[in-house]
């Protein structure tokens, strides 16, 4: 078999987010066994292992799946991809962090066995300020943009990118950080009706997401400008706040909605046969599609690493050559039955991180849903580049570890 | 206030110059006066008791003595030097321990380690040779339970060394908080009703204990005790007290025959 | 009979005061303490080091730090998950700023930084009892937290704030970083936690032992006897942080290797170790040892059964977890609220009995 | 007068706001520990539950579906009714008094006379199964409660206030439901100052947090002691899950409020149900304020969460005992 | 004195109860005992003997304490005890005082007094009657009331445990050492009182004491529990006479009272026990 970890966690104070990824990431398993029997003919055994968002308990997930002969791990957690970083290394399997954890693991010169495509945070930072920059016809000289983040490492991330880019295009940043579980922000809304940025960039997770939109909208912020990472661009983090949210955006680095003749089979292999993961009622979801997408990301790499090795029950090492070699483009989506799912982009041994290219989703409340409202795009790789070499760089000198791919 | 500075008790005992002496003190709490400029003193070497009707201020006296109470007027002198504003371990270290009215034993711990508190201020070996164990703290510890395990022979609690001391009756941790404070070798013991919630027996024991203790170490006590049979028998000297005044001081054949005395206490003379 | 004390004479004070004062408890201990370091590196695997062992034995160190604390002091904290951090911050400082230090002095010096932490903190416990004390600890916790998440020096200015244990090793082999072998990390925690619990049995059975006793139990009839409550209650935070600084610092560096401040030393660290201390029985170290294995073996026991064995759904063996594991602490408080040091005081106290029922 | 005092003002107006939600979560808490010495930390998780219990009943759903479908392959998810709101708060009460039973039943009668440290460990560890059970009975996703409390800005305080500041100025800004919570606060902590302080029961609560024991040997019962506190805390509960619910959706993390409650204890006092309000919005005030002085512009921000506690421990060295708390007696 | 040995009703009944402390620890070995209806009963021995336990044992609040009634039964006209919580036992008229005061520290001395009348339906009137009567009784207690019973000194918390007690308008009073720590006049007013209510009002008493002497003149009945056995009982002027009970509880000796100052640790065998 070929074995697919999926670390969830469906308690806990995120088990909002993480409820639906986890049901996307094992549907689109239960899909491709169902469907195609496997991955060129091996089907697969998904083991899920509850964390809780806790490092811990994801130290233990790890450790307990790792024996079964896990492909590749996609922990859904900045702080247990911290943590897995060396041990991956050291164990020679690989972990896909989708657009979360270590950004500067897309430098695949230092981290052999860590990849981060399509997009990370930093690019998410500058998906964002092109997005403002797009719509102020490319000229944002003065504006203020007020960043609200989860004030943890995963918060945290995108701040050395947007103070480069504020240097770059002349706006001003504003930084409101938000303490862990953030179910209290009267403060920080308070100071952004106070200061009156021109947009809000939001790093958020959890409830801190639906306090936040909900606050947007108690003190009347124009809803359109207001831009959340995608981590803050959930069903689950709008819904709350009724029609008020109308008009809120978040990027996103894949589709979302329920448009896609993917679906069908999903509807037909999965929820019919009474296999969906979880109660079923996620499908279609912003996260239920990335966790869709993240599979269907390790699924091609799979049948890339049985195609390049040419054998049926590949091993870590060789799914890590497999996600290296990754091509991902339109002709294989729409094959795929997701046609625009997600960007075009390919993985090199350099580059671990795909060309960082993000859309913008904005909600409508009426109909309820997210509505894709601009291609993906590709983010600022000059400012970007130079943040993830000097990082990496960091920590290849703590680490002595040596450079590859020359 | 006394002239002379020893004098000869029945017994034949002779008592030294006063070890501590209150002057005019006057203790408050609020609107409550507790003590009302009060002046004795107590000597080496001698049994001197405190009486008066409950919520007269006896034990308020007691907690002054020790430093527990910082009474609002008033100087108290010990060993001849006037004693300035200490905390109540500090007191302890010049050599005064008591018992008190509430047991107020460690209820976590055995006899034999509440006895051992008691040889605390005299246990000096740091923190880096007690981690180390072997050497110097063995060698204190040993030396100290030594004298411990005297104390517990001559308490006659052999049997509960190792009983946690809330497990214990009434009478037991009585006689081990005696034991907690004789531990402290004190030069003043301070003795809050040792005994009541004793049977006559027991009293007779207990009795007996404190004037062995007050004989062989020399130890001077102050005491607390409702019981008039036995002031009247162990003390040299009796101070009265009534609603924070001293209304009577001397010896227990003064104190007994003492008009105000009988009024405010006693109700009918005892014999 | 199996299990007997009579016929365990003692000659001297000396052996009345030993730490196993009855021959087959003694037998035991010895028995466990050669299981530990002769066989059990030869035969664990990965999975038992990091997912079992290694928590255990950490936590038994945060564990008798706190039960020193709290358990034979009476200061109820909430902070240890705080002071874990400023002993996880500070090895890393020590680890980065000099990289030749050797690790053992690292983990030491860094339960030094955190005793004298510690001891700030326990300043106003001075004033402040019981609950209100337990409540002020979380000032620690919180602001510990803050510090470390705000100031950029204590992450060496990284971009994400996450610390990374870099490799370091003893005798040539890697204790830390991902290239430690699990027998080698495992040697090296059980050897800190056989130093420190001796120590802590050390400190415990003599004077200063009976300070902080004295204090937990009456801190006024203690002041009355001769002890300073300051100094003792200062002493007792300062030992216990020491310990819980420690416990950070190998959490960190030689477990989990990599660490955010908010996540891994958050507040529910601190009730963590409250739990075990608790559980496993207050004033006891080998309550300490008990309670930190049942905290970490039971959820990794209920999730194998629930999730391996039965096959449910991780997320209703997530919600069963809590429930079994609540109500168990409830029951186990139920049935003997001195926790399982005491429980097995009681089972022993039977033995010797049995076959008599009194 | 300048914009920025008028923003000065707008902060501290909301700090009192803010404090008062505090004070909800703290007053369940002051309850229990005022009637039994109990330092009840399953405060946040009853609010969850009963909140949780709440939206369950208002959208029908049925209890431990999850648990029956994965059991018995069922589908079943709910009933297919929708409760009007206030039929759902009475039945969500009802399960709380339930809870109070229960609680008394099988934890509490056993541990009568403990230390107070064991006490609050069983707290925690019902504050565990609760989250457990809860998740189990009504799915740990996110859940928007909604029981008619408006939300959102004040408006006409907005427009009416509007001219004070000059340009920059806006009016001040408050949340329709911090008003909504402002006055639920205040008819509660009326009432419960009447209860505890004028009524025999009243009386008997504060003896039972003072000794078990002699409680017991005077008669009073302490299970029915127990369960009406726990009853009422129970309600209390309901009320801070109504609010806070309303604010952020229904979900785990409600059950982390009592986090924000504690500080708002410790300087009001455990036992003071006064003390839980003033201490609230002495508390909503000083960390607002901090962070709109101080923490905001110079120390990077997010400083309430420690600030609140470290007022409240300052206000300890001077008061042991928090600002209305009972004197600890410390005789011998 | 009251004659109460042949006809009464007995009220409370002990019938060869066993006690044992946290599952390992035997208290009581076999007690009996009976309190007519009427009577005062008093229970002597020495520390540790069991008295406490005993009394415990029959207001229910042996629970509390982990410990348990594994032998025997204990019945209140004809009820078993073990049945009733102790709040039932307090409605039903039996009311303990323990041992050692358990004031509520936090709440006034009026406070305090008025919790015992927690299980009474009573008019405001009839309850400022009874405080009245209370503070007729301890006048003390009547320049003290507002202070909270935390800070009262140790004889004044135990007027308040006792008064606490009488608010409760008991049938049967459980007194466990009520003259400890109280004033020699103030004992002789206590057990006034006590022969007052029985006289008058018809309390029956149990009461334990250390106090023998003054126990035993106002007690109708005895028991001598040592070691957690009944040594000996009978009517208090018999047990008076007993010259083992006269050496060892009231310290007398063939020559009258013995002087504290002038006993030896030495110690003559009881006889009860050769
Ligand atoms: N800390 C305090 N605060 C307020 N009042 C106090 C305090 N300590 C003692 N008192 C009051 O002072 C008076 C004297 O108390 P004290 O304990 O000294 O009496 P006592 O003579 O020892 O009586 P007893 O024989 O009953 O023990 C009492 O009325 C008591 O209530
Ligand atoms: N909670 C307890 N746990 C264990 N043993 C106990 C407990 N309470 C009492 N005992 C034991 O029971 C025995 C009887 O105690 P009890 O308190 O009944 O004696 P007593 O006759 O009331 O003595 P006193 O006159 O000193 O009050 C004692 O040996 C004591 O050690
Ligand atoms: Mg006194
Ligand atoms: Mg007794």
């Amino acid at each position: 078999d070929l074995v697919f970890p999926s670390l969830s966690y469906r308690t806990g104070p995120y088990a909002a987010g993480g409820i639906p990824f986890a049901d996307g990431y094992a549907d689109y398993f239960t899909m491709v066994n169902a469907r195609d029997g496997g991955i060129g003919g091996v089907p697969i055994k998904m083991i899920e292992c509850e964390t809780g968002y806790n490092t811990e308990k994801g130290v233990e997930c790890y450790e307990s799946t790792k024996g079964e002969g896990a492909l590749v791990y996609q922990p859904l957690s900045t702080g247990i991809t911290y943590q897995l970083i060396p041990k991956v290394t050291a164990d020679g399997i690989p972990m896909h962090t989708m657009g979360y954890g270590r950004t500067s693991a897309a430098n695949g010169k230092v981290f052999s066995n860590v990849f981060n495509y399509p997009a990370n945070y930093w690019n998410g930072a500058s998906n964002a300020v092109n997005h403002i920059l797009d719509i102020n016809d490319g000229n944002i000289e003065g504006k203020t943009i007020a960043l609200v983040y989860h004030n943890s490492a995963y918060g945290k991330e995108p701040i050395r990118t947007l103070e480069e880019l504020s240097k770059k295009h002349g706006f001003k940043l504003s930084l409101l950080a938000v303490d862990h579980p953030g179910q209290e922000q009267k403060s920080q809304w308070l100071q952004i009706r106070r200061e009156k940025p021109d947009y809000v960039v939001m790093y958020g997770w959890g409830v801190m997401n639906q306090v936040a939109v909900q606050e947007a909208a108690n003190i009347r912020f124009p809803m359109e400008n207001f831009i959340g990472i995608w981590w803050s661009g959930g069903e689950h983090d709008v819904l709350p706040a009724g029609d008020a949210a109308n008009g809120y955006k978040a990027l996103t680095f894949h589709g979302v909605g329920k448009d896609y003749p993917v679906f069908a089979d999903v509807q037909k292999y999965v929820v019919e046969p009474g296999n969906a993961a979880g109660a079923g009622d996620q499908i279609g979801t912003a996260v239920y599609n990335r966790g869709f997408y993240a599979a269907m990301l390790a699924v091609e790499a799979a049948k890339t690493a049985q195609e390049i090795h040419g054998v049926k029950d590949i091993t870590p090492a060789m799914m890590r050559d497999g996600m290296e070699a990754l091509v991902i483009d339109e002709a294989k989506m729409t094959a795929l039955g997701m046609p625009n799912f997600g960007p075009s982009f390919s993985v090199s041994c350099e580059n671990h991180g795909g060309p960082g290219l993000g859309g913008v989703a904005q909600w409508d409340a009426g109909a309820k849903e997210w509505k894709l409202i601009s291609d993906y795009a590709p983010s600022d790789m000059e400012v970007i580049g130079e943040l993830i070499v000097e990082d990496s760089m960091a920590f290849a000198a703590e680490n002595n570890i040596e450079e590859r791919c020359n | 206030m006394n002239a002379i500075d020893s004098y000869l008790t029945p017994d034949g005992r002779t008592i030294g110059a006063p070890v501590m002496e209150m002057k005019n003190i006057t203790l408050r709490f609020g609107g409550v006066v507790a003590i009302k400029d009060i002046s004795f003193d107590i000597r080496e070497g001698e049994i001197r008791a405190i009486i008066g009707p409950n919520g007269a201020g006896k034990s308020s006296m007691l907690n002054v003595m020790n430093g527990f109470y910082h009474p609002q007027e008033g100087e108290v002198h010990f060993r001849g030097e006037k004693r300035g504003p200490m905390r109540p371990h500090q007191i302890a270290h010049q050599g005064i321990a008591r018992t008190f009215q509430n047991i107020a034993l460690f209820k976590g711990m055995s006899t034999l380690d509440n006895i051992m508190t008691g040889r605390l201020t005299h246990m000096k070996t740091g923190m880096l040779s007690q981690i180390k164990w072997w050497g110097a703290a063995q060698r204190e510890e040993t030396a100290n339970r030594e004298l411990v395990e005297k104390i517990i022979d001559f308490l006659e609690i052999q049997t509960i060394r190792k009983t946690p001391v809330g497990r214990l009756p009434y009478g037991l941790q009585k006689r081990v908080e005696l034991g907690r404070a004789l531990a402290a070798e004190p030069k003043l013991l301070l003795l809050d009703e040792p005994m009541a919630g004793m049977n006559v027996e027991e009293k007779e024991d207990m009795s007996r204990f404190i004037l062995d203790v007050n004989d062989e170490f020399g130890t001077t006590i102050a005491l607390i005790e409702h019981d008039m049979g036995v002031v009247m028998d162990i003390a040299d000297r009796v101070v009265v007290m009534d609603y924070g005044k001293k209304i009577g001081d001397g010896t227990p054949e003064e104190v007994r025959t003492n008009q105000d005395v009988i009024d405010a206490y006693l109700g009918v003379a005892h014999d | 009979m199996i299990y007997r004390e009579a016929g365990d004479f003692k000659t001297s004070y000396a052996k009345d005061q030993q730490t196993f004062p009855i021959a087959f408890d003694r037998w035991g201990y010895f028995i466990t303490l050669a299981f530990a370091f002769l066989v059990v590196p030869f035969i664990i695997n990965d999975y038992w080091i990091n997912a079992v062992v290694l928590p255990f034995l950490i936590y038994a160190i945060a564990a008798i730090g706190l039960n020193i604390l709290t358990g034979y002091c009476g200061q109820v904290s909430l902070g240890s998950g705080g002071f874990m951090a400023v002993g996880a911050y500070a090895a890393y400082k020590l680890m980065t700023g000099f990289p030749d230090l050797n690790i053992v002095f690292v983990i030491f010096l860094s339960g030094g930084v955190t005793a004298l932490v510690g001891m700030l903190f326990g300043l106003p416990s001075l004033r402040i009892k019981g609950f209100y004390l337990a409540v002020a600890t979380l000032a620690a916790q919180f602001f510990l937290v803050w510090l470390f998440n705000k100031v950029p020096w204590f992450y060496n200015y990284s971009a994400s704030g996450q610390i990374s244990a870099p490799e370091r090793s003893i005798f040539g082999y890697a204790v830390t970083g991902a290239n430690a072998l699990p027998a080698v990390s495992y040697l090296f925690c059980l050897c800190f936690v056989v130093i420190l619990a001796w120590a802590a049995r050390n400190l415990t059975r003599g004077a200063n032992g009976r300070k902080w006793m004295a204090i937990r139990d009456m801190d006024i009839a203690a002041e009355i006897i001769g002890v300073n409550p300051l100094k003792t209650k200062l002493t007792a935070f300062g030992v216990s942080s020491f310990y819980i600084g420690i416990a950070g610092a190998m959490l960190f560096a030689v477990y989990l290797g990599a660490a955010e401040v908010g996540e891994a030393f958050g507040i529910s660290k601190s009730f963590l170790i409250l739990f075990m201390v608790i559980i496993g029985g207050l004033g006891s170290i080998f309550g300490s040892f008990a309670g930190a294995a049942f905290m970490v073996l039971m959820p990794v026991l209920l999730k194998n059964v629930m999730v391996g064995q039965l096959g449910w759904p991780t997320d209703m063996a997530a919600h069963f977890e809590f429930v079994i594991v609540g109500g168990l602490i409830v029951l186990f408080l139920i049935v003997e609220p001195h926790g399982l040091a005491q429980l097995w005081r009681l089972a022993k106290e039977k033995l010797r009995l049995w076959p008599f029922p009194h | 007068m300048s914009a920025n005092f008028y923003f000065g003002v707008e902060v501290f107006l909301n700090g009192l706001m803010a404090g008062v939600m505090y004070s909800l979560v703290a007053l369940g808490f002051v309850l229990i520990f005022k009637a039994s010495g109990i330092f009840n930390y399953a405060q946040g998780v009853m609010a969850l539950f009963a909140a949780l219990t709440l939206v369950g009943f208002q959208n029908g759903q049925i209890p431990f579906a999850h648990l029956i479908n994965a059991i018995f392959g069922t589908d079943l998810h709910h009933f297919g009714w929708h409760m009007p709101a206030f039929l759902a708060i009475l039945c969500a009460l009802g399960v709380m008094i339930l809870f109070a039973f229960l609680v008394e039943r099988y934890i509490l009668k056993h541990l009568v006379n403990q230390e107070p440290i064991i006490l609050f460990m069983a707290t925690i560890g019902l504050a565990y199964f609760m989250e457990g059970f809860g998740d189990l009975m009504w799915g740990s996703d996110i859940k928007k409660l909604d029981v008619g409390i408006p939300q959102g800005g004040n408006i006409w305080l907005e427009e009416n206030t509007a001219f004070l500041g000059g340009e920059d100025f806006y009016g001040f800004y408050l949340d329709n439901l911090d008003i909504w919570a402002t006055v639920l606060a205040a008819i509660l902590v009326t009432s419960l100052v009447l209860f505890s302080q004028y009524t025999k029961t009243g009386r008997a609560l504060r003896a039972v947090a003072d000794d078990h024991q002699a409680a017991l040997s005077v008669g009073i019962s302490l299970r029915s002691i127990w369960v009406i506190v726990w009853s009422i805390a129970g309600f209390v509960a309901l009320v801070a899950g109504i609010m806070w619910g309303s604010k952020s959706g229904v979900q785990f993390s409600l059950s982390l409020i009592a986090l924000k409650a504690l500080p708002v204890l410790m300087l009001g006092g455990f036992t003071s149900i006064p003390g839980a309000i003033i201490g609230g919005l002495i508390i909503g005030v000083g960390e607002k304020m901090f962070e709109f002085l101080i923490g905001a512009p110079f120390l990077g921000g997010a400083t309430e969460n420690w600030f609140a506690y470290m007022l409240a421990l300052l206000f300890l060295v001077f008061r042991p005992q928090g600002l209305f708390g009972e004197k600890i007696i410390e005789r011998v | 004195m009251l004659d109460t040995t042949e006809n009464s009703e007995t009220l409370l009944e002990v019938n060869n109860i066993e006690v044992i402390y946290n599952h390992v620890i035997l208290v009581l070995k076999g007690v009996s005992l009976s309190v007519p209806k009427g009577g005062i009963t008093a229970l002597l021995g020495g520390n540790g003997a069991g008295k406490t336990t005993t009394l415990k044992a029959i207001s229910n609040l042996l629970h509390s304490e982990r410990g348990e009634v594994t032998k025997g039964s204990i019945k209140y006209r004809g009820n078993a005890v073990a049945d009733l919580n102790p709040a039932a036992l307090v409605k039903s008229g039996v009311i303990q005082v323990m041992e050692g005061r358990h004031c509520f520290e936090h709440l006034t001395v009026e406070e305090n007094l008025m919790t015992g009348s927690y299980t009474r339906r009573a008019s405001r009137a009839e309850l400022a009657q009874d405080l009245e009567m209370v503070y007729e009784y301890f006048p003390r207690l009547r320049e003290r009331r507002k202070s909270q019973a935390g800070y009262t000194s140790g004889g004044e918390q135990q007027m308040v445990a006792i008064g606490r007690a009488l608010m409760s308008r008991p049938e049967t009073v459980l007194l466990d050492e009520p003259s400890m720590g109280l004033a020699p006049q103030l004992v002789e007013e206590i057990f006034g009182i006590v022969k007052d209510l029985n006289e008058k009002e018809g309390v029956s008493f149990l009461l334990a004491e250390q106090n023998t002497n003054v126990a035993l003149r106002f007690a109708h009945y005895g028991y001598i529990l040592e070691s957690g056995r009944v040594v000996m009982d009978g009517p208090a002027a018999e047990l008076r006479e007993n010259p083992d009970v006269k050496e060892f509880y009231l310290g007398m000796s063939d020559e009258g009272r013995k002087s504290f100052r002038d006993v030896r640790s030495y110690r003559r065998r009881k006889r009860w026990l050769s």
